[in-house]
């Protein structure tokens, strides 16, 4: 996987979404941040798809709501193996590749998959879990009793590549949030060797509070300012 | 069965009253949606909400929705004040490290030990999804189960053992149905309360495992709106 | 350790810091926010002086300054056991005490201290690391080779309660910190069954920017507002 | 002991060399502390500090000390524009996960293999203190030791085998002593530069594990203040 920052921690900003996404390969993984029509990396997701890179290995919560968010990925089937807490009842291209037996699926409770990528981000290789304890989850994961109660562990879970929405980012990548679209993108930011990052509007270094920024700069690669793309 | 079961906005009012005031509180799908609504008057409750939400409020009005506040079932909402807005794994921080108060989820089933499978059918279509419950379900301080007594085909959905894949075990502490309110004790199952009109027989019959009750169970009470 | 909300969610400001430290039971265990002279809830720390709490556990960074920060709480013979990651050269009352056999001491790595107090308050009771192995640190711990590299097995670390210092406090508890005083409060909040926070200033709900919220009121137990007091 | 060694200054200004632009940098205790006076004028780097800033700027100059504004080494300080404040944990996130381009530390020893030991002298009164060495160590991308090639007694800081408590086994990349600057290797020690004035065999005298070098040695160049 030859994926890098390319131009360096002082200059991330790019001027095209097909641009930022270009050099991603084939059998990339990548994850996808995103929740409920929220904070889904959606200009990131139609480059991707104009790209055309092919047995993409995904992590996000869910799978596409029709050819919305991630949908066009499966449309195109350019997805090969997801890991996803909730596929959701709107998956239709996801399912129906599934069904094929096209796509290889890794089911994981919502928290977890949070707390296994920040994990990853955080050099923790692995961890013991109370939750999934005697179900199927628990299926070919270690068990072990720790102070009287039972626990699974749990991998690490890093990326290639993040794509994450932010609301705004400074020229050196720091980023903030808007309300419920946060979700999972700043611990996929964390959680990836290369973060790409789209963007409602990119501002001056300095224009945003330090006390008040959720991803430091040191998380972002790569920055694309973008139009609002929304799939309701 | 028994015409005099509860409807499900019923059962979400009883399972309102359940809800301590000042409780930080995450209500799953289902039947637990409709609870928001029934909150007593007189009492204040946070709503945690499992995308990165503290201080979730009504949904948004029709022509005032903003798609950057959602609730977990997608639909838009609004905040009170002092709400907070947090990512993911902050949210299941909370979830899973013991800090919400009451748990209030839906259940496909639930066990005599307190083991709930609320995510999967068997041999539905589709891959089915875990989202957040199970690490809501191992984390609360209190859950609440709140569904139909029975399923569609009649057979009970409180039983001897879980046969649908398992959601966690040992984690639920109450269920409220549209026949009964029954909390899961070491000793077994313990019939608390029943809806107007029914006998503890009844109930009885349309669970599988043993209830424990003695002398005149009372009627469940219901939360004004 | 019976120690509680006693006024519950909705109403958690006391009027003195005697108060709100009265039923600091002896033998308990308290982490204490603070790093570097910022962000130590002084007044919290003189209140238990006052009290007289003895046999306490301490959670902290280092051990005070002399007799400030932490210090006056060793002067007065009130610990007996500290985890900490750097007791410090001006710790002078702690060093005699360990220095005679009356005080335990468990040093840990800074950035493993801070793991330890979130996965308590994460729910994870155990997690592997990379930090400590082949030194001291990994004395008595289990190692395990994991995809080829050495870790070493870190338990969760939490606490009766947590004395911790923000900035500002709305009524409901939610909490601002200000720049390097922030460092280990926000953790220690997740991490105590109680969690006492002294704040210089107390404002009214919904006055704190809900996008900037470090530790939301659900970590929060008890608010009281005291005069800046500090250790330089 | 050679009277051409360089002195605590000058390592650090040899040390500023290794940092490439835009780096994000963390800096410890000891010479470390000395280099971000010397960062070459032409190039940005960014230093995280481990209490939770990312983005630190000067000292903060008498008068104008805001004593919640402080480094891990409890001097008020400042930040420049595009600076984050971030609780400890996660300050630690980016020193344990590999997040920091370069860090360098202080050392009481390395050996030839790269372990390294930088927190307490044996015998040395006092309980000692890790700090944040061992996390920073095991995480950085790059780790370099700025420290004097020999103790006070003259006996050699760079060993075949650690005898102090060690801060972490393998991770020392680079050395930079008043004598030399030294790569650890796969295949050992390698001889990068030297100080003016030096020889090689002079080094190696100083030195306990054997140095490797072929031909001449460049002189260790020095950052402009």
């Amino acid at each position: 996987m030859i994926l890098n920052r390319k131009m360096g921690r002082k200059n991330k900003i790019y001027s095209t979404v097909d641009a930022v996404v270009a050099d991603i390969p084939d059998g990339a993984t990548i994850m996808f941040g995103g929740f409920g029509g929220a904070g889904f990396p959606n200009n990131l997701i139609q480059g991707l798809a104009r790209q055309g890179a092919r047995n993409l290995k995904v992590i996000s919560n869910n799978c596409g709501t029709g050819d919305g968010e991630l949908g066009i990925l499966f449309k195109n089937h350019q997805v090969t193996r997801v890991v996803a807490a909730f596929p959701g009842p709107g998956a239709k291209h996801f399912q129906e590749q599934l069904d094929a037996g096209k796509i290889e699926l890794e089911l994981v409770p919502q928290g977890i998959l949070c707390e296994r990528m920040r994990a990853y981000g955080a050099g923790i290789p692995a961890f013991y879990s109370p939750v999934g304890v005697g179900t199927e989850v628990a299926r070919g994961k270690e068990e072990r009793l720790i102070r009287g109660k039972r626990y699974i562990l749990e991998d690490a879970l890093g990326a290639d590549c993040a794509f994450i929405k932010a609301y705004r980012a400074d020229r050196l990548g720091n980023l903030i949030y808007r309300k419920a679209a946060r979700n999972f993108n700043p611990i996929m930011a964390t959680a990836a060797k290369l973060t790409i990052v789209e963007v409602d509007e990119i501002v001056e270094v300095g224009e945003l509070d330090p006390e008040a920024i959720v991803t430091p700069s040191i998380f972002v690669d790569r920055i694309v300012q973008a139009k609002g793309l929304r799939f309701v | 069965m028994s015409k005099l079961r509860l409807t499900r906005e019923q059962i979400a009012q009883r399972a309102a009253l359940e809800l301590p005031d000042g409780a930080i509180v995450n209500l799953g799908w289902g039947i637990p949606n409709l609870i928001a609504a029934y909150v007593p008057p007189e009492i204040t409750v946070y709503f945690h909400s499992e995308n990165g939400i503290l201080g979730m409020g009504p949904r948004a009005a029709a022509g005032e929705e903003d798609f950057d506040l959602v609730d977990a079932m997608k639909i838009p909402v609004t905040v009170i004040p002092g709400a907070a807005f947090f990512s993911q794994v902050d949210a299941h921080v909370m979830t899973r490290g013991g800090h919400l108060d009451i748990c209030i989820l839906g259940g496909l089933q639930v066990s005599e030990k307190g083991d709930l499978a609320n995510w999967r059918v068997p041999g539905a279509k589709g891959a089915g999804g875990i989202g957040g419950a199970m690490d809501i379900s191992v984390g609360a301080q209190r859950l609440i189960v709140a569904m139909e007594h029975n399923a569609k085909d009649g057979s009970p959905k409180i039983v001897n053992t879980c046969t649908y894949p398992l959601t966690a075990v040992q984690c639920v502490n109450t269920i409220i149905t549209d026949l009964a309110v029954i909390d899961v004790t070491p000793e077994g199952l313990l019939l608390r309360e029943i809806a107007p009109g029914i006998a503890p027989e009844e109930v009885q019959k349309y669970t599988e495992p043993k209830l424990r009750y003695a002398g005149k169970v009372p009627e469940m009470r219901l939360s004004k709106l």
